[in-house]
């Protein structure tokens, strides 16, 4: 069941949304949650830039993602219901806040006509109220001033699709209690609302129908909703604690990355040192400086911030220090679409330095498991003593998914060694294992030592022009990072371990893929899925994997960037499908590829 | 050992926990490795007082960075036998932010040229001084490119004949001393490659100081801009076309015989003697809070002023790190953060 | 059509050639598109009279160009009917001196935020600032990061509570206009987005000023800094809080009731009357060639003193641009280049 | 013949070189060169670090390369020998001045006994003079002191080699005339050092041979040598003639590309504007504002610099205007070995920008080449308004070859055209071919508008966040560049047009391989080569080419990145040669890679 609850900015869509979503997990069900909202700070009432939208998806199965198009569409008024038009399902439930379509708000939209009225909703189930009156009307007599009133509309919808389906409003009723104990008007008067809506869908003969999801199947244990930031930003606090050094994180603010930033900033309790720098350029400069220091040096940005930290990574490889530099992807080249997704800056991690500085990519699939990702990026870093890339995007940033809470005491500790020990000390002697060089900090007595961007001589580390060298170096630091895949589980494949198609993802196109292909072998179609959350160096099965299927699909947010890594590795073809919308993917954009390459089999 | 700063009970030397360690000499710190910088380059002498304060100053050698950037100056840490950090063009004030930040246990020094603090690196210099990292910026003015052979700088004259200016470069340098000023620099101060003890005199007040210290070091390079100061710095010169500010001391030079007077808002110089005595001359006034007399200073130039060397400007004011680290502290003193309790707070529901 | 600037003969605004051709109203700069700002935003007031003084000064609309960074006010270009580019973050000062450099004969505005120029855009403010190229460069304050949602700024006060400084933030902020001065601008002013008549006036001495003309011009952000400069520019606030400078004039305030007199290097706020009159008070003088009047105007803050607005430096200095195509020109006068003698020049033999 | 002169960085070893190659060259032999000087401004006299070189090969035939290893090397001292004889032929003739190799220069060498006594010369043909002692004799006398008799002794070496290849002195003597025309002392004492080095061949009966090398078969023309960072400049002054509109340079020094701006901002004459910006970021954007204002807008740099860029580049490719970007390549990553050549910066130019942003990327073979891909990366940049990308590299740089001197009424004139009518006019509307937005330059009335990094709508170019609008945008870009392909010639084939083996190459590997290939040939092997100028989008018809041989060879120095290109786009095997040692490639090598390809055939 996919709801989308859409009005304008200032509708409290966002909170709607949350809100629903939230007592759809208590309940039990399974759900995916996808904000959508405009560029502007404050783009002008009632037009479609101003349009906000919040869309769920809960259901008693696995759910992979918020969901294509909605089944039922909320709209606050006439721009949000133009907007959303497109997505919509054929056959969808509309319901439309008619005090949202009078002239003004019709021509804020850019709409000649009425939709509600002049046929464009013919073969989707509309129902029509005024939500704006039956709150007005709900808080006659109220303390409140009008527009405070109007603030609260957007429970009355709550209210009614709480009824719509079923659910219980103590969850919602709870947060107001908690929200607002300092303003008993508001509290008073939203409660009201709230349960005005309930009664509205129980008393008026208006809906046909309402709907009963019953719980999902899920693993016990405590679960909570987590956002992709949160979770990254928990994830670094996580990997501090478990090995046991201070975090710093070096950043500069930038769309979708800064909730990174706002999150760890109030985490000092934890020890977390966040710098706002001047720029990207100080903001991995100085997280290079906390490294070399010993610390658990983190920079993130997006796209733009990225460009400008290349070089900085460049000296981070050269100098061997453990860094995780996390991109929260947005929509580009450029400026581009500053708050869209997209996951298009795979071959800006793998070869966006000047000549051959390799590291380790790494991609989380699902908002939760930015948590386990950032932990992951972490161990690698310091393990291996190098550079980390992390690639989030703008998607899982801010969609949300119910994520069951780990103890700290089940997670993996990281092993950190400052060699301490003079005797024999050379910066550049490496493991034999890890081929590591020591993480020798400044403060250690008789580990007083230099390095720096220049060519080291492979043992000693002091500068050296000579060629040889130079070619072992390139070599070792090449053979370093390839070697982690012996470190890196093994891909998974869900479905069979052969078949007529593998559906190859990364990132945040987890879900799509896995309902679609889901969707696919119930249809029975020989077709599996795995998803790569290690880009660089890839699992070691990985060739094996790909080789057991007759063809292999990779949809990617980018026109076929993790494809030309795979064909070029493996010198195997495949077939591309390329979204670059600034959307996430949707679960039948993935299905209806499988079907064709079925039918043309 | 301990990453973190020892901050209570030891003395300190600036924002640096000094130990009564085994007495350390100039030999401590020379790796002992060639030094590669050109036959008569001032760079030598500044290693060689850099070598010979550093062991006057308390602190345990493996608790000094020395940070650079890239350029000939910035060669400089391959030559200490301290930690050091040979970082990219214009980087080593933010690489060296983030470690101080991360290590405020640790005494940390920046060397760099003027293109290296002031052409690529500008911003980060900058946002340094406001900051007020406890950071030691030794800034080799030699005013032009050295590592890569000869262009003009930004704190080369109008004029200026290199290979990237043929015809004379047209661009206005800054006055990097008015540049830190412009920037709440809290520590600013200039001295000369030439005169040893001067420099070493200032490297001491720079270490002592609590904050960015803005150090600019004339610096012949021989190759390209010999030369370049010497109507200052060369022995005949020094006294009249330098003046060496001492604080709370009346602005002589010239053997005593001139010294400076402010009129208004602008400096004259007088010749003492003949009804001027020093209490008509200018005080100096480092500590002043505000930055007006330091940067006045920083306005004079040759031929018509002498060129004040020494402490311009070193106010007291707390540095970035103590403010990040007190806020930290503050809330660790309430509670240290716990990963499970972050990890379950908001809500949650539980599945059975 | 020509891309040289028509040099010699014409009269000219700044560096810009005018015109008499037909005159312009504020209607010609608008261009009818939705203008995208928070309701209430100090930037609409600005736009506004940038559209007014534009049509004012002469120039065809064509020859003007509006260069920005990003953030809210870098938006500022797709307002105005004019050639416009929205570069990216930081770095319009450096878009626009490549284009002014190449165009003489256009009219370039920098539009820029408290965020875009001092923090990632730092370095080529200063650089453009002692370089003197022609820019009018307008800095929209609001001592926020406005687009990004509210992080504190390189400008936002000590304690500041923000999304990235839950507990305040720690930093310093900068003194723009003193940035500017230390970095030898030529042209400083500060103005008020609430006060359309001296905006205007402030904004037509930049577009008068040959050189870089370095603005600030404090703007409210009514979602992430509401009543940031309430304090100074609230109407009943005004009098006491707001100095206007004026050139050649003594400095009052408040109706004329109060002034600043200079003891040495401080400023103090004194009462006229009861023994003190104008004469006793500082004189400003925008084209001193020091720029020390002027820095120490821009050291005074609430609540001690009253914060100056208007023109604090108006210096006489050539042109970056002009410095280069006097090379130029020069060397052309003395003949074209021959690309065949180029090539054929130097050591050359011939294979029968 | 490859001859090597050797000697500490103040020996004027370079000077000597170079003379002897413009009397090659002038004689009408081939001739390629390399010089090879320490890193350091000036490293200690008499140190390996100090060691300064330059080879020259010179031939009868056609010349692709500087040679591998000496045929003669003059050593002026012991480090000179020390540091030259892993790379010396075995057999080769050593001529070394004893003068060099006293107790004090053995020392700094680093050699605890004298090589020239030994054994460490045998297999080789030494000959020992005191040049030293020699020159002094024969200026006894000269108003001259020490150090300056001392400085004219490498002229006493090259009038020796010129008397052992019997080479007129002419050339050297009118240069000597020009360059000490205000000094007679130095030129009397030159003059005669040089001729006392002829003479103490000719008289003294020490050499046994003398060497005659006729005349190459060189078409006729005027000649001259040229180094590529030379060619790079005056190719960017040509175009700015060919098209008519001035050049913009916007740089901030950097080794190896520095001289491209040094040698710019000297031909002012042509209306070259050269800004020596404060770092490479605003080097790049001033070169963008400039090519919004009209002009031929061209930014220089290296490997670090060229990562610095990488943001505002994605802006001038999302704003569509026409900049050259060169990156005159280096040993890396990060800092690297600055004065070192690599091939590794092919893919950052690729893929090295936030989200999908391809730009062309053209790559010159020889130094001379330069010139004309100067001209021809301002030729695509201005007819399909975009950034190119031009790579040259270190060896290019610095090394010289003899080159035909074109004509400028020769040399294809390259349009431009500003849109000037308002009638109909916006943006962002292409032309139907180029798929190029109009070039609209501020000045120009009526055509107000405004461009920027966010991303635009199809036609009217204002800002856009519509979904599908973003992937034909993207879509858009990706078709303008592939369109290029068109508008490029048909990659050539050195050899015949299917075989056993093509050799596949691009850039400054072009000699090495084109004199392997021939050498094999030669020997009866079904071998060609092909060299690649366009990487971006490749010619046509290269993946015909490629499938026309049994096997691909991909020399680079990298660590295989044409080769990841390749495999990517046409998944088709490909056989590696990664030499990534900061020196240029040997014929040596290559051959040695394609007779083993052969025997294991
Ligand atoms: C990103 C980058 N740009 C440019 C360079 C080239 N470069 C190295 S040092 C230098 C300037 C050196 O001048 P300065 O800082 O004054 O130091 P000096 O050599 O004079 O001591 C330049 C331009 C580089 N290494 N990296
Ligand atoms: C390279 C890069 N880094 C970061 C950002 C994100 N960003 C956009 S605007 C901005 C700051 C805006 O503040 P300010 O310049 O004060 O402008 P305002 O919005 O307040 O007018 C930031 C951090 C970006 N777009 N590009
Ligand atoms: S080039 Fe100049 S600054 Fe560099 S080492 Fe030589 S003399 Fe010193
Ligand atoms: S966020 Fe602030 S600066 Fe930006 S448009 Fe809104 S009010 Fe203006
Ligand atoms: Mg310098
Ligand atoms: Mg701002």
């Amino acid at each position: 069941m996919v709801i989308r609850f859409a009005g304008d900015s200032g509708d409290g869509m966002q909170l709607t949304g949350t809100q629903f979503g939230n007592t759809a997990a208590a309940l039990g069900n399974d759900l995916a949650t996808l904000p959508d909202f405009p560029a502007e700070i404050r783009a002008p009432a009632g037009t479609l830039a101003g349009v906000s939208g919040f869309q769920l998806q809960f259901a008693s199965h696995d759910v992979f993602t918020p969901g294509d198009g909605p089944d039922v569409l909320v709209a606050m008024n006439a721009a949000a219901l133009k907007a959303n038009l497109p997505e919509l399902k054929r056959g969808a439930v509309v319901i439309a806040n008619v005090g949202g379509f009078d002239e003004t708000n019709l021509k804020k939209a850019g709409l000649a006509s009425n939709p509600l009225e002049d046929g464009s909703l013919d073969g989707f189930k509309l129902y029509t109220l005024d939500v704006t009156r039956l709150t007005r009307e709900c808080l006659k007599g109220s303390s409140l001033n009008t527009r405070a009133i109007d603030r609260s509309k957007n429970f009355f919808a709550l209210g009614l699709m709480y009824w719509m389906y079923n659910r219980p409003m103590e969850t919602t009723l709870q947060w107001l209690r908690d929200r607002f104990k300092n303003q008993p008007d508001v509290l008073a008067a939203n409660e009201k609302v709230l349960q005005a809506g309930h009664a509205y869908g129980e008393t008026t003969e208006m809906f046909e129908v309402t709907y009963r999801v019953p719980k999902a199947q899920v693993a016990p244990g405590t679960y909570r909703n987590i956002t992709g930031n949160t979770a990254l930003a928990w994830g670094l606090i996580a990997a501090s604690k478990l090995a046991g050094i201070d975090l710093f994180h070096g950043a500069y603010p930038i769309t979708p990355a800064s909730d990174v930033l706002h999150e760890l900033s109030r985490h000092k309790a934890f020890g977390v040192v966040t710098f706002q720098a001047e720029d990207e350029i100080a903001g991995v400069a100085a997280a290079i400086g906390a490294a070399f220091g010993g610390k658990l040096a983190v920079t993130t940005s997006s796209g733009p911030g990225i460009a400008l930290k290349t070089e900085a990574i460049g000296l981070a490889t050269m100098a061997e220090l453990p860094l995780v530099i996390i991109n929260v992807q947005r929509g580009g080249p450029s400026t581009g679409l500053p708050t869209k997704t997209e996951q298009a800056d795979l071959l800006q991690a793998m070869f966006g330095r000047n000549s051959e500085a390799p590291l380790p990519i790494l991609a989380p699939a699902t908002p939760g498991d930015c948590f386990h990702m950032a932990i992951e990026a972490a161990r690698i870093a310091i393990k291996y003593m190098v550079p980390v890339f992390l690639l989030s995007d703008g998607y899982l940033a801010n969609g949300a998914e119910p994520w069951p809470v780990p103890k700290l005491a089940d997670l993996p500790r990281i092993p950190v060694t400052f060699r301490t020990d003079p005797e024999g000390f050379s910066p550049y002697q490496r493991a034999a294992d890890t081929l590591a060089r020591p993480w020798a900090i400044p403060g250690t007595p008789g580990l007083e030592h230099r390095i720096g961007g220049l060519e080291k001589h492979e043992h000693t580390g002091s500068v050296s022009y000579d060629p040889v060298n130079h070619e072992r170096m390139v070599k070792l630091r090449e053979a370093k990072v390839a070697g982690i895949a012996a470190d890196v589980p093994d891909l998974e494949v869900n479905g069979d371990t052969s078949g007529d198609l593998l559906v190859l993802g990364w990132g945040s196109t987890y879900g799509a893929i896995t309902a679609a292909v889901s969707a696919a072998r119930a249809r029975g179609l020989k077709v599996s899925s795995a998803h790569l959350r290690h880009l660089n160096p890839f699992p070691r099965n990985l060739e094996r994997v790909l080789r057991s299927y007759g063809q292999v699909l990779i949809p990617e947010l980018n026109m076929g960037q993790l494809r030309l890594l795979i064909q070029a590795r493996f010198v195997l073809p495949t077939i591309g499908l390329s979204k670059v919308q600034g959307q996430p993917l949707k679960v039948s954009e993935v299905l209806a590829r499988i079907e064709e390459l079925a039918r043309s089999h | 050992m301990s990453t973190d700063g020892a901050r209570p009970g030891v003395e300190t030397m600036g924002g640096v926990p000094a130990t009564d360690a085994p007495k350390l000499t100039r030999k401590d710190f020379d790796p002992g490795v060639d030094v590669r910088w050109c036959p008569g380059c001032g760079d030598y002498s500044i290693l060689r007082a850099v070598q010979n304060v550093f062991p006057e100053l308390g602190i345990p050698r493996e608790r000094f960075v020395v940070v650079s950037g890239i350029g000939c100056s910035s060669r400089f840490p391959y030559y200490m036998n301290t930690f050091g950090f040979h970082t990219i063009h214009g980087r080593a004030p933010a690489v060296a932010t983030g470690l101080k930040m991360s290590r405020p246990d640790l005494s940390v020094w920046v060397v760099t040229g003027d293109g290296d603090a002031l052409s690529i690196g500008g911003n980060h210099l900058i946002h340094a001084c406001r900051r007020n990292v406890d950071l030691k910026i030794l800034m080799f003015n030699n005013r032009i490119y050295g590592l890569t052979k000869g262009q003009f700088s930004p704190t080369s004259e109008v004029g200026k004949k290199t290979k990237s200016s043929p015809m004379g470069s047209v661009d206005v340098p800054f006055n990097p001393l008015s540049v830190a000023l412009g920037a709440e620099a809290s520590f600013v101060a200039r001295t000369v490659d030439v005169s040893p003890q001067h420099l070493q005199a200032v490297l001491r007040r720079a270490a002592a100081h609590r904050g960015t210290a803005f150090v600019e070091i004339y610096q012949n390079c021989t190759i390209f801009n010999d030369g370049a100061f010497d109507s200052m710095t060369e022995k005949a010169n020094r006294p009249s076309a330098l003046l060496d500010l001492q604080h709370g001391r009346p602005m002589v030079f010239d053997g005593g015989t001139k010294g400076l007077r402010l009129r208004g808002l602008d400096f004259e110089v007088v010749t003492l003697g003949s009804g001027i005595s020093e209490s008509d001359l200018c005080v100096h006034d480092e500590s002043a809070e505000s930055p007006a007399l330091a940067f006045l200073l920083s306005r004079l130039e040759r031929p018509k002023f002498p060129v004040p060397i020494g402490v311009l400007r070193a106010a007291a004011r707390p540095t970035f790190e103590e403010g990040i680290h007190a806020q930290i502290d503050r809330v660790i003193e309430r509670g240290a953060g716990d990963l499970d309790r972050l990890l379950g707070s908001g809500e949650t529901w539980t599945v059975e």
